[in-house]
């Protein structure tokens, strides 16, 4: 019975690592692989929060600055200095890394929606340094000719060879993830998460992890912003606003929060969705509304937390799909 | 003294929740806190576990002062305690809570971990056999892969205990440990305090069933109204006239 | 185990469906490569807002590109091919129209693209028309577009200079002398507020005061009380239709009473009907074309736009009209017909005369400069004819 | 213009934008202290408003065209209709955590937006100004008789909002409702039905903003993300669930930006406003007025 298991699990894994290598030569136009790479990249900007708030229970709506500061590295390294990628990846993951850790520092004051409000603040703040400091950043009209990379020689120039740098990152994103979620600081995530006051008492320093989880995020969405960067040649302040981090955590709660497979579920589903509706335009948002409505009211748990319901695997759970023992924090209760 | 408590006033605005409460404790010993309901126990508790900052006084562990550290540098200094209400990781199963407890000597640092270095194999494999033995120490090892929270309400309250003796401590501070337990689940906490205690960790232990803390407690603190009102060996206190009047005498069914 | 199945599964089958998508051509991908068959209608792309805030700029394009279109396919099309124009909402957001770029160069193979009436999406859209070698048509004004080096984009309209030099050389000539400028932080209120600066700067003046604004603000107060400390004699707006319009009318009511001036947003009925009539009257503006212009060729085309599209034609309608009667042209003369010959056309056109005057194609992609002095006379855009 | 009345003429705008950014503010607190809901619809739901309203002011319904104040009331109760409606929907939603409310709000907010689109278009329009473009000079400033109606109708609907919540009868249900739900059950008052019309009478309020705004802005379907932002800061800033703090939230949050525009730096304005309110927030976690909650052990 496991050994039967076992090899239909191996027989999957490889059907889906044949179907991912060989997906640009299936994809019959480059556009549909363009649209794969974005869905990457979301995917590892999905990562990246759901460690962060999936995991570590951090809400953050400043993910558009974490990748603008991966962009912006690589924009400007590239443009005005020739820096090549390969450099330029490093340099942004660490930029937008301190970045995340800057912007945890008010978590270890303030919470919840407030929390929401202050991240979103943050993000708007970055935004409008980048929209006026034309001297640094070229302001609102964006830096373009940005070079796509090479690598010993052969361009990675159209759409199908930069599949499979994206493929790369995502692969290596998603088991690094794993293997953080599997080890002590993925528990120690999840301890906060569940109740910051035991996890002190377990000698959890909750702020350091805190902000190691924001600096995980950041470090994830720089890679998605550099990865943009070079991919599209093109970037500009207006990429990299708020809509940006509310489509990433509406794929990951379609996908799942608190779930690493959620985010390569949801990554993949919403971009290609709204594809297939394009075509009804206006329509089109209002279904992803209702859509989005449908899913946080009836499946909270998103995609995953349905196949898990139907599994019925126990041990496991999903944090955001639980109601909180006390509805909602009433601090309500507090005002006169 | 291995733990010293001096003068700790604990105050919440107008409320004095501790007042002027000096105690000490040996090593190795089981170290009885009691007292009526609101008489500041729990307070002590969390200033000593540096969830409250105290309004005076002092807490010193082998020396070493206490005060002003955060709960987890508190922990560290090999502090480890139990919440009055249950508090585990609600998500995470029964292993996990006793593994993630033992953090504060993973060395490997997430790079190590994101690698999976032989040395962070080695220190996973420590930290689940470790986990393993403590849970069998409480007898809920077969519980390692259920969430904690679908277990039983005593067996939560092991998984509690387990989890403090995970973060290696040199004192345990139980809160109610017995609380919600029938008969013999208690009798069977009270054979492992004693074994924990062989173990060579001293443990500091507030709690309402008179019938344990007699039977398992060398020195008994008592408390009223914030006020330390007695304190010895548990059969001179329990005969100790203010206690009964105090205590006691408020809890006849006892 | 399961659940490790369960999940690749799912990615296979999502992957799948995404090579799947109803959109797509059963053809291989092969870039640049042009429909073979003869009778195939030919392809044109508007990539452009749709929707949002700037839906109306892509509105405009659409109808414009669109009326040109039809009069073609009426006289029986381009070498026998009829003209089809497919629409692209990109909602004026740089990464959705860089995708939406990708599909018209890989699936729908167009002969060419207008993309966007925005100056970052069509700035973002450069590099991937570049490498499909397909001309790409915008009339987003900013200068940028046209210097990045790239033989297929072409602007239908003049740049953002040529709006704001004629307009400050012919107030400096009037005698004034303090400027003010406020400008919205996006690429157009910025880019527009900058030119506007650079020609104050060619006739030795400095702006007294320039103020920034975001583009959803409402109450413009701060800034247009620090602007009147300077006592300036105009106030030059770099803007939106709407947002130009709403400081107008707030400066008026804090009591300015210089003259109010502005560039190719500030030349549009959006501006007159936001301003209110009252307010925008006397308001100075350039622009390359007025609907309400004398000339036979201006005349039907605001009759067609108005049969058309019920709708009176104004300056975006009439400058994408104009674009496409270019690539209309270069089209007929490219042979064989693919992208890449009607860019080589393009470049080579000189002299058209077109609705908003003569084109002359350059290397850069300009097709036109020059605009003329405006003024708003009882609320209607006419051209200045006083002195 | 000396510097005091350049001040003062800063202070107007930013008092005029920022009751405004208060009536919003108080629809997102009503609605937070009764369902617990923090409801990121709320800018959309303030566009609704604007549009209900607006439709009978321009004719746009059966070519109707009635006065300003009719406008105005209808507004309010359709929004309040709509407000009962989405009540209905949300009501499981004020269980769940931060999170998914966001969400799931979001989502409405997405389909309102649209439907608006779908509706009257993409396009919007500017309404003329019922008591005219000239303003009133008073030593110097000038103020538009618009901006002393849209102040004081505010102010009016405020504290018209507050004597109801303490004195009327069913404002006192609905206060008991907020501070204890289980109670308040308990002592008979149909917790239900006051949350849906808290919910409502946020709603209302937001319309009656979207009409003391719309002669002074341009309405079209995007115009509610911006205000339900910054609507959003406000509640947030004065202390989520207050009342007295969304007032406060809102007034400061609009002067704040009216004199960071005028005597900073314009190009910062948001940024200096939203840096500010990071300050604020990092001192009291709870907001200008609302409490702090003790992590309790």
């Amino acid at each position: 019975m496991k050994n039967q298991s076992s090899n239909m699990k191996r027989i999957g894994l490889g059907i889906a690592a044949l179907v991912l290598l060989g997906f640009p030569l299936i994809a019959s136009t480059r556009y549909q692989v363009h649209i794969v790479n974005m869905a990457g990249l979301y995917i590892l900007m999905s990562l990246g929060i759901n460690l962060a708030m999936g995991y570590c229970g951090q809400i953050n709506l400043a993910l558009g600055a974490f990748m603008a500061m991966g962009a912006y590295t690589a924009a400007l390294l590239n443009t005005r200095m020739g820096v090549p990628i390969w450099i330029n990846m490093p340099l942004g993951m660490i930029l937008a890394g301190i970045t995340g850790a800057l912007i945890a520092l008010p978590m270890l004051k303030v919470k919840s929606h407030y929390l929401a409000l202050v991240t979103i603040g943050l993000a708007e703040t970055i935004n409008i340094i980048i929209v006026n400091e034309t001297w640094f950043t070229e302001g609102p009209l964006g830096i373009s000719g940005i070079k796509m990379p090479e690598l010993f020689g052969i361009p990675i120039d159209g759409a199908e060879r930069f599949y499979y740098l994206v493929l790369i990152c995502v692969v290596v994103g998603y088991l690094a993830a794993r293997q953080i979620m599997n080890h002590h600081t993925g528990r120690a995530f999840i301890a906060i998460r569940d109740s910051d006051v035991a996890a002190r008492a377990m000698g959890i320093n909750v702020a350091k992890y805190q902000i190691m989880a924001n600096a995980i995020c950041g470090v994830y969405c720089g890679v998605a912003g550099v990865l943009y960067a070079h991919m599209t040649t093109y970037i500009s302040p207006d990429i990299f606003e708020f809509k940006t981090a509310l489509f990433v955590l509406t794929m990951t709660m379609i996908g799942g929060m608190g779930s690493l497979a959620g985010s390569v579920v949801g990554g993949l589903a919403l971009p290609l969705t709204l594809e297939y509706f394009r075509a009804f335009k206006s329509w089109q948002l209002v279904g992803f509304g209702l859509a989005i409505m449908l899913v946080v009211l009836f499946f909270p748990g998103g995609v995953i937390g349905i196949a898990r319901r139907l599994e019925q695997v126990r041990g496991l759970r999903l944090p955001w799909a639980r109601k909180p023992e006390k509805p909602a924090q009433t601090e309500a209760s507090h005002v006169p | 003294m291995f733990l010293e408590i001096e003068h700790l006033t604990m105050r919440f605005g107008g409320v004095v929740a501790v007042n002027d409460v000096s105690m000490s404790i040996q090593r190795g010993e089981i170290h009885g806190l009691i007292g009526p309901n609101g008489s500041g126990k729990t307070t002590i508790f969390n200033v000593v576990s540096g969830y409250y900052k105290a309004t005076g006084g002092k807490v010193s562990l082998e020396g070493k002062p206490v005060t002003g550290l955060a709960a987890h540098q508190i922990t560290a200094l090999g502090f480890a305690r139990t919440f009055q209400n249950l508090r585990l990781f609600t998500s995470m199963t029964v292993l996990d809570n006793v593994r993630v407890a033992m953090g504060q000597h993973a060395r490997a640092g997430v790079w190590g971990e994101i690698l999976n270095t032989r040395a962070v194999q080695r220190e996973e494999k420590h930290f689940t056999d470790r986990a393993l033995e403590l849970l069998r120490l409480l007898n809920i090892a077969e519980y390692a892969h259920e969430r904690a929270t679908n277990l039983p309400y005593g067996h939560q309250r092991r998984v509690e205990i387990a989890r403090a003796l995970a973060t290696d401590p040199k004192i345990v501070l139980l809160d109610e440990p017995a609380a919600g337990l029938n008969e013999v689940e208690t009798t069977q906490l009270r054979e492992t305090l004693l074994k924990i205690r062989d173990s060579g960790i001293t443990i500091f232990l507030v709690e309402h069933d008179m019938k344990l803390v007699m039977g398992v407690c060398e020195q008994i603190t008592v408390l009223d109204y914030g006020k330390k009102i007695a304190e010895g060996p548990s059969a001179q206190v329990s005969r100790d006239p203010v206690v009964i009047e105090a205590y006691l005498g408020k809890e006849e069914d006892l | 185990m399961k659940r490790s199945l369960v999940f690749a599964l799912l990615l296979v089958a999502v992957l799948l469906a995404a090579c799947a998508s109803p959109t797509a051509a059963p053809a291989p991908a092969a870039p640049g490569a042009a429909p073979k068959a003869v009778g195939e209608p030919i392809k044109i792309a508007i990539i452009a807002a749709m929707s949002g805030t700037n839906a109306v700029l892509g509105d405009w394009m659409k109808k414009g590109v669109t009326l040109a279109v039809e009069e073609k396919n009426k006289a029986g099309g381009i070498q026998g091919r009829q003209i089809q124009v497919i629409v692209y909402d990109d909602e004026a957001d740089p990464t959705k129209s860089v995708g939406l770029a990708q599909k018209v160069a890989s699936e729908d193979k167009v002969m060419a693209a207008w993309a966007t009436s925005n100056s970052t999406s069509a700035l973002a859209d450069i590099p991937i028309f570049a490498q499909y070698k397909i001309p790409q048509f915008t009339n987003g004004t900013n200068v940028d577009i046209t210097n990045k080096g790239s033989a297929y984009i072409f602007r239908a309209t003049p740049a953002g200079p040529s709006f704001e030099d004629t307009l400050i050389d012919f107030l400096v000539k009037k005698g004034m002398k303090k400027f003010a400028i406020i400008a919205d932080t996006s690429a157009y209120g910025k880019g527009e507020g900058d030119y506007q600066e650079a020609a104050l700067k060619r006739n030795n003046l400095t702006a007294t005061t320039r103020e920034a604004f975001g583009i959803d603000d409402k109450d413009f107060t701060g800034q247009l009380t620090k602007i009147l400390q300077g006592q300036p004699e105009v106030l030059l707006l770099a803007s939106s239709e709407v947002a130009s319009g709403l400081i107008a009318k707030q400066a008026r009511q804090l009591g300015f009473k210089g003259q109010i001036a502005g560039g190719a947003a500030v030349g549009t009925p959006k501006f007159v009907e936001t301003a209110t009539a009252e307010i925008a009257e006397g308001v100075i503006f350039t622009t390359p074309w007025l609907p309400n212009d004398a000339d036979a060729q201006s005349k039907a085309f605001v009759t067609a736009y108005k049969a058309r599209w019920n709708e009176d034609a104004e300056f975006h309608g009439a400058n994408t009209y104009d674009g496409t009667q270019l690539l209309l042209q270069a089209m007929e003369k490219a042979n064989p017909l693919t992208p890449e010959n009607v860019a080589a056309e393009m470049h080579k056109i000189k002299g058209y005369k077109g609705l908003q005057g003569t084109f002359n194609v350059t290397d850069k992609g300009e097709t036109i400069t020059g605009t003329l002095v405006c003024i708003v006379k009882g609320g209607k855009l006419t051209v200045y004819t006083g002195n | 213009m000396n510097i005091v009345s350049i001040f003062i003429q800063t202070l107007i705008g930013g008092i005029g934008i920022g009751s405004l950014y208060a009536l919003v503010a108080l629809g997102y607190s009503m609605i937070y202290r009764s369902m617990g809901l923090v409801n990121f619809a709320h800018g959309q739901i303030f566009m609704i408003g604007t549009y209900f309203g607006i439709i009978w002011y321009r004719g746009m319904v059966l070519g109707l065209q009635l006065p300003y104040a009719v406008a105005f009331i209808l507004a309010i109760l359709l929004n309040m209709v709509l407000g009962l409606i989405l009540e209905r929907i949300f009501r499981p939603l004020a269980n769940y955590d931060l999170m998914l409310m966001l969400l799931g709000t979001i989502g409405l907010g997405y389909v309102l937006e649209n439907m608006a689109v779908i509706i009257w278009g993409a396009e919007g329009f500017a309404v003329n100004n019922p008591l005219g473009n000239t303003p009133i000079m008073i030593s110097g400033v000038a103020v538009l008789p618009w901006t002393l109606l849209l102040i004081g109708v505010s102010a009016l609907l405020m504290l018209g909002l507050n004597v109801f919540l303490a004195k009327a009868k069913i404002g006192k249900a609905m206060r008991a409702a907020a501070a204890d739900r289980e109670t308040a059950s308990a002592m008979g008052i149909p917790v239900n039905g006051t949350n849906a019309l808290t919910f409502a009478i946020g709603a209302g309020l937001a319309a009656a903003a979207g009409m003391l705004a719309a002669p002074i802005v341009y309405v079209n379907p995007a115009m509610g993300a911006a205000v339900g932002l910054k609507g959003f800061a406000a509640f947030i800033l004065g202390g989520a669930g207050s009342i007295p703090g969304a007032i406060v939230g809102g007034l400061v949050f609009g002067v704040l930006e009216a004199v960071s525009a005028g005597f900073i730096s314009s190009a910062y304005t948001k940024g200096i406003a939203f840096v500010i309110m990071i300050v604020v927030l990092m001192i009291r976690p709870g907001g200008i007025i609302g409490e702090v909650t003790v992590d309790k052990v």
